[in-house]
């Protein structure tokens, strides 16, 4: 059961907002909820990261210093918090932006190209929700409906465009992986 | 001694002239004169004649201060009845002003009336204090305090001290620099202040022809207020020194 | 009512209109800029007024103004921006005028940096400004404890005509919780007297500071000493968590606390006897805690964990007054006490410390 | 019978003055409270007196009043103002609490244009701590702090209050006055009442500056220190209108 999650990138991939999403679709399970931001020198330009917290449990700690998942979307993030996942835990790395393996083997690393896939879809900046998708999916520390639900809750209602293009990015991550067990299954 | 109506200390900051001052009024009231005391000092925050008004009172002298909460401010607030004081044409007037050509300046206003009626101004010096240790520097600040004062140095008071650390010898020597100082400006040597327990020792010692003034010590800091009589005797250990 | 998913800044913007606030006065500092940023879209939305001074010096003056006027005025900084505030703070506290000051404090001293910290401490405890006299200082934890305080604040600065400091750090005003709103409507504006706001037909009323005979000045300061008093008796406030059986008894409070929960809860795991103490009112200090857990007789040490070099501690060390030891552990600068450090610091306290 | 030419005004309080004789503080007090009687404001004016030798204006005004710290009666009035809308609201400031220490407020609130009417006295010193310099001390003056007169080299310039804000876009009305003769005093009294005018009619920030004699740290007698005013302060600061009304100034 994964109840911490850590979303680290550089500034302007979107990090913070996509943990904003899933702090909203936490809240929408009825579930005990914390986002904390980084910030800092980091805010501008450098590192962002924010860590979530989704429990059915009171939070004690917001503060995700060890997380179960993590959420690499860069190559500078991986390098900085690889090793402060706990044993037995997740990273999803966005294989577009890191051109190198990990070498933990006491956790589970899963890649996807989601720069790539983004393009794909007509817009570079949907990548982290790519990304969000496909964690959304390994983990299940929230349903895919409730994050599409949140949608409508970090984009104002004018920006119904950017609504469905962010749509159409969590449900590809969600089936990248999909299609992979089931190839695998197949 | 009194032959003028009007006694004006001034002198730089530390010299001692409120003590001066309000010795030199109740000399004044014992020899039978009516005499009033006008605090005049803007700049000194404490140790003021207004904060022993009421001792002063009871010895029969007439204090000028401002009043009420405005005693405690740090705001100029002249009282009127100053004007009163320079009229009158039978009180005898003393005026402790504040220090330095700073405190000086505030006879600037009243040099009008100064001029009309006979007055002494006197310029105190305690050879112990940083800026007049010396003939020059006591010479430069007598000029300084003419200019801001509009008003000439009519006297000098030789007041040399370190408050309860002073002996017979700090006195003599001190009062040897003022007699430079008075024989260079051509100035006289109106009297020689000293302690009252020092008294006997400096008169023995003493052979020229000056009147000395014995002082009582007014103003004293709020920790010895518990060892000393509320009219001011001299403390039994004399040997500390308030800073 | 549903919950919503709010940022600490926000819900201090939001509580404080909801508690019936409609001035704030500030300038713009991190790491509580966010709280600027949701007053000047809300306070005209419920008719109230944003303004933006020209600085902290400024801003605590407008209240000052505002509160002597009779209005519900409130303005927020970070330590820097508090520092420039004490002068105007000490006119508020000595005038008797109610008001809210939220200080989201960084990294210091001197400029410092814009990460949470919690060593405003002292400034906020021990008065801060020139002169005797105390502020009501309330230290939130979550994003909910803060809307559910900052109506209490200004309830409190009523109560008792005196300024209210509420005490968050950079992750608590940056942190987003979802939390349920209180009811908007039923805040309580009690009439004014005392407020200098034209004499309408009125007796003249004097909004004044200055006491220039110690003796009336003295009486002033009693009569505020007084005050003072009777806040201490009757508005300690805390939170024991899993004190019952604790013999390593943790003091923190806001997101130190948040931190030491989950040491509290990882230790309980493991079955060590650890519980903690977080006081929510930092003055007055809640020694009444102490005098009942002390009371219990399991507790062997308290240990006193900050986000600073110690600064509360001395008010723990008061109020175990030498019962039982009491020991630190901190970080500082910005850095926060990581949840396996503290675990380490309780198991060699509960190992090597003998009782 | 006897007809009553003359009345205390009772916008200020039955108390005497604690002022140096000869100072005009207590002219401009008059000046003041017998503008808002007879604008008949007295009810809904609420004043800011500042840290300086009228420090105690709160004892002589009879109207509702703040005493604000050193500098931050502008910050103090724009409060006020805000929360009060429908007040009248004004400060009584020095030349060091409002052109030194003060600079900063003053200038924002100009510059907001908030509605309050600004009466600032400069007498060239420090009044209250013992004469020193103050921004408007004249180059050359002697004071308390500069003993050897003001030298530009190391004191720098006075500052003119007036002329600077008058280029403020918040300012309604900027103007310069004195009262050092009964004719210069009447003038006086028409610049106050028409700063409460513009306040009244929500125009903006209106400031008059009254020069301002300070006999006991000048060391001049009340009657030199009038001439002194007229014949050194008014030369470097000169009276009249530097900012009208733009609805007025169209009427010109």
């Amino acid at each position: 059961m994964f109840e911490s999650v850590l979303l680290a990138g550089f500034g302007g991939q979107g990090i913070l907002s996509a943990g904003q999403l899933l702090a909203y679709a936490g809240t929408l399970a009825g579930k005990h909820v914390t986002w904390v931001p980084s910030y800092g020198a980091e805010m501008r330009g450098g590192t962002a990261n924010c860590g979530v917290t989704i429990s059915s449990r009171p939070i004690s700690s917001p503060i995700v210093s060890e997380p179960e998942a993590l959420m690499a979307m860069n190559r500078p993030s991986l390098e900085k918090f690889e090793q402060s996942v706990v044993s037995n835990g997740l990273i999803v790395v966005n294989s577009s932006l890191v051109n190198c393996k990990i070498a933990r083997k006491d956790v589970q690393v899963m890649y996807i190209s989601a720069n790539k896939l983004a393009e794909e879809l007509g817009n570079n900046k949907v990548a982290v929700n790519i990304v969000l998708g496909a964690l959304i999916f390994l983990t299940q520390i929230v349903s895919l409906e409730l994050a599409i639900e949140s949608l409508g809750k970090v984009f104002p209602p004018r920006h119904q465009k950017l609504i469905a293009l962010n749509q159409r990015a969590l449900k590809a991550g969600a089936q990248f992986f999909d299609h992979l067990a089931k190839e695998k299954a197949g | 001694m009194h032959e003028k109506k009007l006694t004006i200390f001034v002198g730089n900051l530390g010299s001692g002239k409120t003590e001066i001052a309000l010795n030199f009024a109740l000399f004044l009231v014992k020899q039978g004169y009516p005499t009033t005391i006008v605090d005049l000092d803007i700049i000194n925050p404490y140790f003021r004649t207004r904060m022993v008004r009421h001792v002063l009172e009871h010895m029969g002298l007439k204090v000028i201060c401002p009043r009420g909460e405005l005693a405690n401010a740090d705001l100029p607030s002249l009282p009127p009845a100053i004007q009163g004081v320079l009229e009158d044409t039978f009180d005898y007037g003393v005026f402790d002003v504040g220090g330095d050509e700073i405190g000086a300046t505030i006879l600037g206003r009243y040099k009008a009336f100064l001029l009309k009626n006979s007055y002494a101004l006197y310029y105190v010096i305690n050879q112990c204090r940083p800026f007049t240790r010396d003939k020059a520097s006591i010479v430069k600040n007598i000029h300084f305090i003419e200019k801001s004062a509009r008003l000439k140095i009519t006297g000098l008071v030789s007041n040399t001290n370190l408050g309860w650390a002073t002996d017979v010898q700090t006195i003599f020597k001190g009062h040897e620099v003022v007699k430079t100082v008075a024989a260079e400006l051509d100035l006289p040597v109106a009297f020689l202040s000293v302690r009252r327990d020092l008294m006997l020792q400096v008169r023995r010692k003493l052979n020229e022809d000056i009147f000395l003034l014995p002082l009582e010590i007014f103003m004293q800091p709020p920790w010895y207020y518990g060892i000393i009589d509320p009219l001011l005797k001299i403390p039994q250990n004399a040997k500390e020194i308030p800073s | 009512m549903a919950k919503v998913l709010m940022k600490g800044n926000e819900a201090f913007g939001e509580g404080a209109i909801r508690a019936g606030c409609r001035f704030y006065f500030g300038y713009p500092i991190t790491p509580q800029s966010e709280l600027a940023h949701f007053l000047a879209k809300r306070m005209p939305e419920v008719g109230g007024t944003f303004l933006q001074a020209e600085s902290e010096l400024a801003s605590i003056n407008m209240v000052f103004g505002a509160a002597g006027a009779g209005a519900r005025a409130m303005t927020s900084s970070s330590g820097p921006g508090i520092s420039l505030m004490q002068e105007g703070i000490s006119f508020i506290a000595c005038a008797e005028l109610p008001c809210v000051i939220v200080n989201i404090m960084r990294g210091g001293p001197g400029l410092g940096n814009i990460a949470p910290v919690q060593s405003d401490y002292f400034q906020a405890t021990r008065g801060g400004g020139h002169g005797d006299y105390r502020l009501i200082v309330l230290a939130p934890s979550s994003v909910q404890e803060i809307i559910d305080l900052i109506r209490e604040a200004f309830d409190l600065a009523e109560k008792y005509l005196n300024p209210v400091l509420m005490l968050g750090d950079g992750l608590l005003g940056q942190m987003m919780e979802p939390m349920e709103l209180n009811e908007e409507k039923n805040f309580f504006i009690p009439p004014r007297p005392w407020a200098a706001s034209g004499r309408m037909g009125g007796p003249k009323r004097i909004i004044n500071t200055l006491y220039i005979v110690p003796e009336e000045a003295e009486k002033h300061n009693l009569k505020l000493n007084q005050k003072y008093k009777k806040i201490e008796a009757n508005e300690q406030r805390w939170e024991n968590y899993q004190t019952e059986g604790a013999q390593l008894v943790l003091v923190a409070f806001g997101t130190a606390a948040r931190i030491c929960m989950g040491v509290v809860d990882y230790c309980r795991d493991q079955g060590l006897p650890v519980g903690l103490i977080r006081p929510i009112t930092l003055w007055p200090f809640p020694v009444k805690a102490f005098d009942s857990i002390l009371s219990l007789d399991t507790v062997h040490y308290f240990l006193s964990v900050e986000m600073s070099t110690g600064q509360m501690i001395e008010d723990v060390r008061l109020a175990v007054n030498g019962r039982r030891p009491v020991f630190f552990y901190g970080r500082y600068g910005g850095m926060l006490p990581v949840l396996t450090d503290v675990v380490k610091e309780v198991k060699k306290l509960l190992l090597e410390e003998e009782p | 019978m006897f007809k009553k030419v003359f009345a205390r005004t009772k916008a200020l309080e039955d108390v005497p003055f604690h002022f140096c004789p000869g100072c005009t503080h207590g002219i401009i007090h008059r000046l003041i409270a017998e503008a808002i009687e007879e604008l008949n404001i007295f009810e809904q004016t609420i004043g800011v007196c500042p840290v300086g030798c009228a420090v105690f204006a709160y004892n002589y005004f009879a109207c509702d009043i703040f005493q604000a710290a050193h500098g931050r009666a502008p910050a103090v009035a724009t409060g006020i103002k805000r929360a009060l809308p429908d007040r009248v609201v004004f400060t009584y400031q020095g030349d060091g609490d409002l052109a030194a220490i003060g600079m900063g407020e003053i200038i924002h609130a100009a510059a907001r244009g908030e509605k309050i009417s600004v009466f600032f006295i400069n007498n060239s010193v420090y009044g209250m701590t013992g004469g020193q310099m103050a921004p408007t001390t004249l180059p050359g003056q002697i004071t308390a702090t500069t003993p050897y007169g003001r030298d530009r080299e190391i004191n720098g310039n006075p500052i003119k209050v007036c002329e600077m804000l008058s280029v403020i876009e918040g300012t309604a009305y900027v103007a310069r006055v004195s009262v050092h003769n009964p004719a210069s005093i009447i003038k006086a009294k028409k610049a106050i009442k028409k700063a409460f005018q513009v306040q009244l009619r929500g125009l903006g920030f209106a400031l008059v500056e009254i020069l301002s004699t300070c006999p006991t740290n000048w060391g001049l007698s009340p009657a030199e220190a009038l001439n002194w005013l007229a014949e050194n302060l008014i030369a470097y600061y000169p009276l009249g209108d530097f900012k009208i009304p733009k609805e007025e100034a169209k009427n010109v």
